[in-house]
């Protein structure tokens, strides 16, 4: 095999843990939603990884679920921001407080 | 060995552009570097044999869903992000601590307990399209089933939300 | 008039639309095959029809006297004023007693409309087929009695593109 | 891998590259010609015997041209999105068998650059990349018009591949494979075994998104010069001006050689056994393969002179309503016939 299979969780692990920074980093909703898509693909990673590595298709099942589940979930998300972008005119999170006055 | 040279290669690209992902504040970067992280996970999977679902990496991540993110990021035309107010500073520090503190603890955990990882099998029968759809249409089925289901009603509550008017 | 409206309702073969697209691809492969209309310019030229309103030319009697009297008719019943006359006394003894000493033409300002040619009583300015007379300067563009009857003497036989391969500027 | 093997797939690689790009060359003196024709013109016949040498003379004129950075336009991303377009439009070729197999230093050379396991799916996979320079350009040159081509051949590519996609999973049924080896391989034979008899819908389907993937009249809503002067390559100017002209037409040559291997058989000469007739077998087939192609590269240029544009809503209105429900009716009858035949 080309590299132990650590690495490539690990691999998996910054990815997810860069996705995780973003989320909490960044305040417009789009790239809030860009970093989403880079922890469910650090998920994916992994999921191939130990699908090579156990010799089970089983992995890429979870894989192809999880691409079915990112599009659905891109689709009614894009949706969300462009509705509350018509309501408020902005897309940044912190703006975005209506519940809260 | 060059194969797995090209595995760190591209694994330094996608946590490289990952980062700038991130940290770029123009929307429309930040897609197209997700874009090239997208791709060079792509690579990874055809290096762990996973062929099928390289490509559709590149056809559903980079073709599909990237273009929605940046038809959005144009349709609201978007400029670059303003400026934090000074008091949210100290959040964003702390975020990074967090996640640093995260990478490490977990990455730790995986140090301790790697010798419970499995070892590698030499030869890989299960990257073909045929075991995955062999898979995904007898021991999925339901799964795959109700993953079409949400595809639907995805599209229906896109529509609905989209639409000013139904 | 009387309008006559047909309602047309498509049948299930023209919704089809395939055999109309088919009907337009059939129309444009027949143009391809079909002969081409284009001119090679500067090799074969286009030979204007009759009563074609180009150049203007001074026409003369066979003896070579101008027929022109410098009657100022041209000049008056140019719209845009582009022809100068200045007449004096004929150096011919028989005939008309005047002549043109200058006749220019701003062939910048001239419109072509032939209205000179119409006023002319003794039918002496005319308007040629030549239509490539174009040049680098203003000052080429003024053409005087000389250069008109210069061009009397290159489209005499009225075929100025059919006998000529090269196209000749107008001399000033 | 050996040497030898390695040499004989960069020749592959080479050869592929340059006739690609003889082609793209050819094509847009073609396109000038044969446009001229239709409308009862001669086109440019003055460089070079009957205007041949007219590419050379235009891409040299490409070169000469002052390179425009407009104003407030993204500067990265504007140079970089001609090459993001033109890219993925020449590395699609790269799985398309071009010919039957050739027998050369004692090995079988199968001509074709790789024969990838997901052939078909790696098309569809490089063709939706190629949006992202149409979009890139369009966003990054601050034009309106520029913006409102790219915005508009996003939505027509992201319809249209669909439509596209689906009527290929039903050659896919009836061939069994992804590899595009496989499918060719499956319509040689006999006199109907090309899959267009098979499956005249999904031909349809396929030929007419074809033309809306590769941003083509009667579907160039992204470039319509009559409402939004250029689209999307607007500000483009010079060299990468030359860049989107090039990746149109490689484009519209790989959809061609698509169309040809997923429908009209491949390589395939109708009635003649390639493989039993040795080197004359594959000369054979090259150029059947070529004259298909040149055919539907002829018809682009066809069509082009045959047909208004669309207005936008028709066009989505034939994609989601028409084309997308006609795909999964074919592909729900394909289905249904294969199973019958496996029953019986």
């Amino acid at each position: 095999m080309i590299v132990p299979l650590e690495h490539v969780i690990l691999l998996s692990l910054a990815l997810f843990s860069i996705g995780v920074f973003g989320v909490l980093f960044r305040r417009n909703a789009i790239t809030i939603f860009m970093s989403i898509e880079l922890m469910l693909n650090a998920v994916n990673l992994a999921l191939v990884g130990f699908s090579r590595y156990y010799d089970s298709v089983d992995g890429q099942v979870f894989v192809f679920l999880v691409m079915t589940l990112a599009a659905a979930e891109v689709a009614v998300g894009l949706a969300i921001i462009i509705a509350l972008y018509r309501n408020r005119q902005t897309v940044n999170i912190d703006e975005i407080n209506l519940l809260k006055n | 060995m060059p194969l797995s040279l090209l595995f760190y290669f591209a694994a330094l690209i996608a946590v490289g552009s990952a980062i700038l992902v991130v940290l770029n504040r123009n929307a429309v970067y930040s897609a197209i570097f997700l874009v090239l992280c997208f791709f060079s996970l792509a690579m990874i999977y055809l290096l762990l044999e996973a062929y099928f679902l390289a490509v559709l990496e590149i056809f559903i991540y980079a073709g599909a869903i990237m273009v929605l993110f940046l038809f959005v990021v144009m349709l609201l035309n978007l400029g670059r992000e303003k400026a934090l107010p000074h008091f949210m500073k100290f959040q964003r520090a702390l975020s990074l601590m967090l996640v640093i503190l995260f990478f490490f603890g977990v990455s730790l955990i995986m140090v301790v307990g790697s010798g419970e990882l499995h070892q590698p099998t030499i030869k890989f029968s299960s990257g073909s399209v045929y075991a995955l759809g062999e898979a995904l249409f007898t021991k999925f089925l339901l799964p795959f089933e109700v993953a079409s289901l949400l595809l639907l009603v995805a599209l229906i509550g896109t529509v609905y939300l989209a639409k000013r008017k139904i | 008039m009387a309008i006559i409206t047909k309602s047309y309702e498509p049948t299930f073969w023209d919704k089809l639309y395939f055999p109309a697209l088919f009907k337009g691809l059939m129309v444009t492969l027949r143009y391809f095959f079909k002969r081409k209309v284009t001119i090679q310019y500067p090799e074969e030229k286009y030979i204007p029809p009759d009563g074609y309103r180009g150049l203007h030319r001074l026409n003369k009697y066979s003896d070579g006297r101008i027929r022109c009297v410098a009657c100022e008719m041209c000049s008056a019943a140019c719209p845009v004023d582009c022809i100068h006359i200045i007449p004096g006394p004929s150096p011919w003894d028989e005939g008309k007693e005047r002549y043109p000493v200058r006749f220019d033409i701003d062939l910048l300002r001239c419109i072509f409309c032939g209205f000179c040619e119409m006023a002319c009583p003794e039918e002496a300015i005319e308007l040629t087929e030549i239509y490539d007379f174009s040049d680098l300067t203003r000052e080429n563009l003024l053409i005087d009695r000389d250069g008109l009857l210069e061009v009397y003497e290159l489209t005499k036989n009225k075929n100025y593109y059919s006998q000529t391969k090269k196209s000749e500027k107008s001399e000033t | 891998m050996d040497l030898l093997g390695f040499i004989i797939i960069l020749v592959k690689v080479l050869v592929v590259f340059a006739a690609t790009m003889l082609t793209v060359l050819v094509m847009i003196y073609l396109e000038r010609r044969v446009s001229a024709f239709m409308q009862g013109r001669l086109g440019p016949n003055r460089v070079g015997p009957q205007g041949l040498l007219q590419p050379i003379a235009d891409g040299i004129k490409f070169m000469m041209k002052e390179d425009i950075v407009p104003a407030g336009a993204d500067k990265p991303i504007f140079i970089l999105a001609p090459a993001i377009l033109l890219i993925p439009a020449l590395m699609t070729f790269a799985v398309i068998p071009f010919g039957s197999d050739i027998t050369l230093f004692g090995r079988q050379i199968p001509l074709q650059v790789a024969d990838v396991n997901v052939g078909i799916l790696y098309v569809l996979a490089l063709t939706s990349i190629g949006v992202y320079g149409i979009v890139l350009a369009g966003w990054s040159s601050n034009s309106k018009y520029s913006l409102l081509g790219g915005l508009r051949s996003s939505a027509q590519l992201i319809s249209y591949e669909l439509a596209m996609g689906l009527a290929v999973v039903s050659i896919i049924l009836l061939s069994g494979s992804l590899k595009l080896n496989d499918i060719v391989a499956d319509q040689q034979g006999y006199l109907f075994s090309w899959n267009v008899f098979k499956q005249p819908l999904a031909f349809i389907i396929f030929l007419v998104a074809v033309y809306a993937e590769t941003n083509r009249l009667p579907f160039d809503l992204s470039e319509a010069e009559q409402e939004l002067v250029g689209g999307y390559h607007t500000e483009y100017s010079s060299i990468k001006f030359a860049m989107f002209f090039m990746a149109e037409y490689a484009n519209m040559i790989t959809a061609a050689a698509l169309t040809v291997t997923l429908f009209f058989g491949g390589w395939d000469f109708p009635l003649v056994d390639e493989s039993s007739l040795g080197i004359l077998g594959t000369v054979l087939s090259v150029c059947s393969f070529i004259l298909k192609m040149g055919f539907f590269l002829f018809l682009f240029i066809w069509v082009r002179w045959t047909f208004p544009r669309f207005r936008y809503d028709q066009l989505m209105k034939l994609g989601w309503k028409v084309m997308l429900p006609l795909a999964l009716f074919n592909i729900f009858i394909t289905a249904g016939y294969l199973t019958v035949r496996a029953l019986v």
